[in-house]
């Protein structure tokens, strides 16, 4: 139980800048989520906080206490390694039974632990293997077990279960808040799967190559992103240029070049997202958001397209539809069985929902 | 049906057989029918000698010469493997120059070597009469001579197997594989121990293997330091000279014999695990040091080791430079001169020696690269049936004594063969690269064998799936990632290559005498400096090789991580 | 006894054979080292015209390296070794029969009596002793003094299974009790007290002539020629004692091996090593003592020593010694001489 | 372009059966995905097709000709490793171009395919790094280049995609899918990833445990399930035991014990999967399917219960019902934004739409 506090840290590899003035504070117990883009610098700064890594500029402190120059197993964090980093010579058991002998543990509390943990991990009869007899995603799984076996202060998750199957994965995050939860332990997690940050994460931070966009709960990101590049990164988003042309009642009209028409919006902060004068503006609104129909759709901001492509996901069905040349609007709806996804060419109606829209600036530097 | 893979199996494996068969092989069926002989009459006479009428002695020798040879691999590698860590491990002021200081010890000629550590260590030596002069006493503090003797100079002289097996397995490691333990709050000690060590295995295991079946063949060391002492490989010699060639064929026998129990029981210890590093991806970096006290412990460590390792080559220099009858009785050499090179260089046929070590080293070494790496494929990434045998016989000419190597090269070509192409190879150039190469090839195939046992298979598999036939993927992928190892072999052969003197002096003509022939007959003429001298020469010589080494290979190899 | 003196018959032997039959070359194994090597070599081809070429290294080297050449025999001569080696060589059936022209002025101590090998100089062993340590006096005189309780790890000498001359020593003096009594028991006893005095076995004679030289000892027993080369040569602070019972003399021989395939010539050489000029020529360069009697104004250090033969039945000594070393290997050589204790 | 026609394949590791009886035919120029669990053999199936396994026992065919027992480099196969395989000693671009070089490709032409692919990986700038320099992402996109650039007969993809953030990975599926059309390259894929499985592909097969359990298309596999495994194992649903009680009319009339009450179907060939006697019976409803309201429904199998949770996922929010101690049913509905979310605790009507029931039969074996 641990808060992390990393101040202005920078991490250059020769001349490559991976983290470039990183100022972060991570509660204690909280979990937190690192969501960026390949290599935008989060497994380096991953390292940086287990104390693989000293910073170039800047400091690391796990409360209050300067770590920056701590040699790692001395800061009790419990980290899963990207590529994993399994002892090739020891057997699974072995693997996560590492931590826990360097404890001092008694012989019987360990088999008994790594028993659970495996068990939780569901590699219980995979116990007497070598790891090289593994396949990937049960390799990844001894990495999580052996992190969590040790109950560190802190767990640094780097793309955990990025080989797992969505059911284990989702037994697997249950696993970890459970744990998490249980023993307050702060966690701070990479991942590439947008619903696992989203459903899991206290909160989150948005990365681009080396700098943080926002830090926010789950919904406020995703909901009220502050620039394009937060909008476009998280989940799917129809963006497009927009520029601001009045003020009508709790309204705000932008114009939309475009499509050569009005865009109206609630003047709501949830809506419109603070912006400067210079800034390049966009609207954003969610594929789930517009309101698709072949019948004529009543109030403001709808348009005519033809559908492009019908997408089937599972749960839900994407439709893209035409509208002119340039611009494809993408929408989502659930899958309610296949009689009812739309025929490619189909004429409809879009509406971007006035109050379901987000007026956002574009990313700067 | 043979699968693809099968076939790929026995192309390969039919020059490694051809060459071993012929070269190993056949030479080696000659002493054990030798052993089998008695007066001419094939008899289990020399065995029932063995262990009946001459047990006593023999059983001592043999026992000696194990608990020595295990010994020297405990001193060796409680040397050669910090040494390796730390040098290859740590970034520190002028850590490029003392790694390659570090392997200084096999470039020291053996009898001169073992001479140039009687003047320094022995009972009137420098370093314990300095000190006994400095601090007034009445008596030297300490001194070598016997089985502390032997110890040292076996731990002086091997440890740099352990160094270069060590080295180059450490650079094949996945680093993510300690920080993980460090992440999982285990201290320095514990991760070398528990992680970064039992990686090691197979390096550790291919240097154990060397040092002990060279400490079990050693010659000069017991011979000089420990006159009366009773090891097996003194025991032949002596059945040697008196004439009783059988017994020292049995003994021959005995002593490979003990070698290769000791290679099973390593291949057994090894084969317990798997060492291939298969994680995902590849290790991304290299452990960052900044802490300055450990670096100027580095750095004091470093000086330190030099100082000592350097301390005989220092010896055998002064001594070279000490005019006759300047360094007799004297405790400290009374004064310098170039008087022995000039005596050397006024010869003309000086450069003669060195040339021939120089063109026979290449030949050999061009052909244990190429050999060993080949071999040691087939060993550690190939399964057929038959392997242990293949890998002792790999190992055979470096189980048994120098000697006896050159006597099977004698028996088995001084007649036509095959193998010779029909021609008597005895009286000729080609005897001794061949010996040479035959000597050494085990150690390619053993430093090659430790960093191909850490190789994922997987990278192989990627080139093949690329389709890359199998010659060009060994060539690209296997080849340049494999390359730390072979070098280090290679260097080692060469190295000792170069130096040879057992089986030089029993197949050397006149067309092809090496150096330490030189060296040998300068010192049975009373001449320490200019053997020395010559030593020096060949000291010189080794370390432009390793120079040019480093320069066009070594910079190649830091590539592979 | 002595080899000194004696009027010699002046018959040149130099060119008894006839330079036209040669064969284009001769090959000399030896372990007499390059400076005498290459003397020779020149003076040889000069008076012959035809080459020589040699090969240099030790005597149990050129044994083992003309027993592997038996099917390919390269060498024609053989010279320089201790007549164990020649004696070992002749029974393996190595060697080639010749009788030189200068055979009268032989002893027969010297040269095999199937004329196998002969010898061309011989080695008296005496007591060699450190002069910085030890006064002239004060030096043991016969092989009993070493004895002396005194001398209590002050003496080092050759590991006698490795040396053929530590060997002939011991051998030496078990035969002198045991000639009449039959019974090596006394010459155990006798080899036993030595042990106990002895400090160190050395393994070649280089650590030998250190250790002795810097004073970790001070007394030893080795060949007489080289002890003088040493201490008049390098500097070493050698000076020795003849014993005065008598002491073993090696002899050095020469001998033309079995199918040597350039024979004539092989003759030749053989011949010409032993002329009154080269052996006199070896007395004074090379210290050693011929063992022809009939060579005049030799230098002085032979002329003025009495060198007193031990009385061997060399058959018998070459035919009991290896019983007899490994009755002292095993059972007189005390362990602790490895000083496995120390460091 | 080859047919690849696995028949009887089994494969054993020591007394490990990772593979057992497997018979496929993937046809010309197909998009065929592996779905299954972890260590369910598909990495193993890959690799057998591949050439590094040889199956114990059954034949690979590619167009008929049998391969089974022909040299890897001899297949012409692309192959994405789950652990990439990197060429440690070798820069992105010697990585890429190996396979080029090993086909004597001219240097120009090398270095403009190399080029090209990079730029389409987006790795143009990493072009001389060594790959040990890179994050994990970028390494795997270099394995993804390596495969792609040698436009193989047969594409071999072993969760290309699996660390590579959503953006990115879209874009890479986009890559993929046109390369694979353009050359009609027959494309084998694994992956954890059900939406990508969804979309990309042409046709999916189930697998467990070595075994391989439906093979259809993504709708078919998502819709008409054959059993309560693939039910289960493809997207979410909610899994109830039932059985069966009568006919009527065009409905089928089913009896649920957890909830003690009967459950109406259409009686149609989508609705009701088909089963034997001794098959044990399940109804699987999508979350997606379930209506949820906090108003009266009408019509049949409607329920009553309370939100016990409200996960926000980004595009969906799910709504956990709880019907009784036993049985929680799970709603996906889109996100129209905070405001739409449910409490917990709040009661709630549900309803199983009776054309989206499916009554699938239990997992056999
Ligand atoms: N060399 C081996 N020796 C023994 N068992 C093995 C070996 N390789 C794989 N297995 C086992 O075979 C099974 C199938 O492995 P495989 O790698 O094909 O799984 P997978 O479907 O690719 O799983 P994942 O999705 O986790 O990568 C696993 O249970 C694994 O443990
Ligand atoms: N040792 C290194 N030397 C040079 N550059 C490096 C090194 N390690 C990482 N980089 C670069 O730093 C940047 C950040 O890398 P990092 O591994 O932190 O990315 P990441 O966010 O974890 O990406 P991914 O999601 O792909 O794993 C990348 O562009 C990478 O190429
Ligand atoms: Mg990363
Ligand atoms: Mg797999």
């Amino acid at each position: 139980m641990s808060t992390v506090n990393l101040s202005e840290i920078t991490k250059r590899f020769g001349d490559v800048t991976a983290v470039k003035g990183l100022d972060l504070l991570i509660k204690e117990g909280e979990f937190f989520t690192f969501l960026g883009p390949s290599g935008c610098g989060k497994t380096t700064t991953l390292r940086m906080i287990a104390g693989f890594y000293y910073p170039t500029e800047g400091k690391v402190k796990f409360n209050d206490k300067d770590m920056t120059r701590v040699a790692p197993e001395k800061r009790n964090t419990g980290m899963v390694f990207q590529n994993y980093a399994l002892f090739p010579h020891m057997t699974v058991f072995e693997n996560v039974a590492f931590g826990l002998k360097v404890r001092k543990i008694s012989k019987t509390e360990i088999k008994k632990k790594v028993g659970d943990v495996l068990k939780k991990v569901r590699l219980d009869q995979y116990i007497g293997r070598q790891v090289s007899q593994l396949s990937g995603g049960q390799q990844q799984r001894v990495a999580l077990a052996r992190a969590l076996v040790i109950e560190p202060d802190i767990l640094l998750l780097d793309e955990p279960l990025s080989n797992l199957d969505a059911k284990l994965r989702e037994e697997m995050r249950t696993e970890i808040l459970r744990l998490q939860r249980e023993y307050g332990i702060t966690t701070i997690y990479v991942t590439h799967d947008q619903v696992e940050a989203l459903t899991m994460s206290d909160r989150i931070a948005v990365f681009n190559i080396g700098k943080c966009h926002q830090v926010g709960t789950p919904t406020e990101i995703y909901n009220k992103p502050v620039n394009d590049f937060v909008a476009k990164f998280i989940g799917e988003t129809n963006l497009l240029p927009v520029s601001f042309k009045e003020h009508k009642d709790t309204k705000s009209v932008f114009y939309t070049p475009d499509m050569d028409q009005s865009i109206f919006v609630h003047n709501t902060e949830l809506n419109i997202a603070s912006y400067t004068n210079e800034d390049k503006l966009y609207m954003s609104v969610r594929p789930e958001a517009v309101k698709i129909d072949t019948n004529k759709l009543d109030g403001n901001n709808v348009f005519t397209g033809s559908v492009s492509l019908v997408q089937f996901t599972g749960e839900a069905v994407h439709t893209y539809v035409k509208m002119n040349d340039q611009i494809t609007i993408k929408t989502t709806n659930l899958n309610k069985g296949p009689s009812t996804y739309l025929n490619e060419g189909t004429e409809v109606n879009i509406q971007f929902p006035e109050d379901q829209i987000r007026v956002i600036p574009g990313e700067k530097g | 049906m043979l699968n693809a893979n099968k076939r790929k199996t026995i192309i390969l494996l039919i020059p490694v057989v051809l060459v071993l068969a012929g070269y190993v092989l056949y030479p080696s069926i000659a002493t054990l029918i030798e052993s089998f002989k008695k007066n001419g009459l094939f008899s289990l006479a020399n065995y029932q000698d063995f262990f009946g009428a001459k047990a006593a002695a023999n059983f001592e020798a043999l026992w000696n010469s194990v608990y020595i040879s295990l010994l020297s691999v405990f001193f060796s590698a409680l040397i050669g493997i910090p040494l390796a860590y730390v040098f290859n491990r740590y970034d520190f002021p002028g850590r490029q120059f003392f790694s390659n200081i570090a392997i200084m010890p096999i470039v020291l000629p053996s009898l001169v070597g073992v001479m140039a550590f009687m003047f320094l260590y022995g009972e009137a030596g420098l370093v314990p009469n300095a000190i006994k002069d400095l601090f007034n006493l009445s008596k030297v503090p300490f001194s070598i001579g016997g089985i502390s003797g032997i110890l040292v100079v076996h731990a002086y002289t091997m440890y740099p197997y352990f160094y270069m097996t060590t080295a180059s397995a450490l650079n094949n490691i996945d680093p993510s594989l300690e920080e993980a333990a460090y992440n999982l709050g285990s201290n320095k000690f514990k991760v070398f121990w528990k992680v970064t060590f039992p990686l090691l295995t197979p390096g550790l295991v291919a240097a154990s293997l060397l040092v002990f079946m060279v400490s079990m063949a050693s010659f000069s060391a017991p011979f000089l330091l420990a006159g009366g002492f009773r090891v097996l490989s003194l025991q032949i010699y002596f059945s040697k000279i008196n004439g009783d060639l059988e017994m020292a064929a049995t003994q021959s026998i005995i002593l490979s014999a003990v070698s290769i129990s000791f290679l099973l029981f390593m291949r057994w210890y090894q084969n317990r695990k798997d060492y291939r590093m298969a994680s995902k991806g590849i290790g991304v970096h290299r452990s960052e040091v900044r802490n300055p006290i450990l670096k100027w412990i580095m750095v004091t460590i470093g000086i330190i080791a030099v100082i000592i390792l350097l301390l005989p080559h220092v010896t055998l220099l002064m001594l070279s430079l000490v005019p006759e009858g300047a360094w007799t009785w004297q405790t400290y050499p009374q004064a310098f001169s170039f008087e022995n090179y000039s005596l050397l260089f006024d010869n003309t046929t000086i450069w003669e020696p060195v040339r021939n070590s120089l063109i026979m080293t290449c030949l050999a070494c061009a052909g244990v690269f190429i050999f060993g790496i080949i071999t040691s494929y087939a060993l550690v990434k190939r399964s057929f049936i038959g392997k242990n045998l293949l890998d002792i016989l790999v190992m055979i000419p470096w189980a048994l004594p120098a000697t006896v190597v050159g006597m099977n090269l004698i028996l088995a070509f001084n007649k036509p063969t095959p193998f010779s192409f029909g021609h008597i190879l005895v009286g000729t150039f080609w005897i001794l690269p061949l010996a040479y190469f035959v000597r050494f090839i085990p150690l390619v195939v053993r430093s090659t064998n430790a960093v191909l046992e850490q190789m994922d298979d997987s990278l192989e598999e990627a080139a093949q799936n690329l389709g890359a036939k199998w010659f060009y993927t060994f060539r690209r992928v296997v080849i340049p990632i494999i390359m730390p190892g072979v070098l280090s072999g290679t260097l080692l052969a060469f190295v000792q290559a170069i130096g040879e003197f057992p089986t030089s002096v029993l197949l050397y003509t006149l067309s092809n005498r090496p150096i330490s022939i030189e060296i040998m007959n300068q010192l049975r003429m009373f001449n320490m400096g200019q053997a020395a001298a010559y030593g020096m020469i060949q000291v010189g010589l080794i370390a432009i090789v390793m120079y040019i080494a480093y320069r066009f290979f070594g910079v190649k190899s830091e590539n592979t991580l | 006894g002595c080899m000194a003196g004696g009027s010699g018959d002046e018959e040149a032997s130099s060119s008894s054979g006839e330079k036209n039959d040669l064969e284009e070359k001769v090959v000399v194994y030896s372990p007499h080292g390059t400076d005498i090597l290459s003397d020779f070599q020149k003076q040889f081809e000069d008076e012959y015209g035809i080459k020589m070429e040699f090969l240099d290294m030790g005597s149990q080297e050129i044994l083992d390296r003309v027993r592997s050449e038996e099917n390919n025999t390269q060498a024609d001569v053989w010279w320089g070794a201790p007549q164990v080696n020649f004696n070992q060589a002749k029974d393996e059936g190595l060697l080639q029969e010749y009788k030189p022209s200068y055979a009268d002025s032989l002893d027969d101590l010297y040269h095999d009596p199937d004329w196998m090998w002969s010898g061309t100089s011989i080695t008296p062993q005496v007591i060699l002793y450190n002069t910085k340590e030890i006064s002239e006096e004060e030096a043991p005189s016969d092989w009993d003094d070493l004895l002396d309780p005194k001398w209590k790890d002050d003496i080092i000498i050759r590991y006698p299974l490795a040396s053929g001359g530590m060997r002939t020593i011991f051998s030496g003096i078990i035969y002198d009790t045991y000639k009449d009594s039959e019974d090596p028991k006394e010459g155990y006893e006798w080899l036993k007290k030595l042990d106990s005095n002895t400090k160190e076995y050395s393994a070649n004679p280089e650590i030998m002539y250190n250790q002795v030289a810097k004073g970790v000892g001070t007394l030893s027993v080795w060949n007489m020629p080289d002890t003088v080369q040493l201490a008049e040569e390098k500097g070493y602070p050698f000076g020795y004692k003849i014993p005065e019972s008598g002491t073993p003399v090696l002899t050095e021989g020469i001998a033309i091996i079995k199918d040597a395939p350039h024979p004539k010539a092989a003759e030749a050489f053989y011949e010409f090593v032993n002329t009154p000029e080269a052996a006199k020529l070896l007395a004074e360069e090379y210290y050693r003592i011929p063992t022809r009697d009939d060579i005049e104004n030799l230098p002085a250090w032979i002329e003025e020593t009495d060198i007193k033969p031990m009385d061997m039945d060399w058959e018998l000594v070459e035919e009991k010694s290896d019983e007899w070393m490994d009755y002292w290997d095993n059972h007189i050589k005390s362990t602790d001489k490895d000083k496995s204790d120390e460091s």
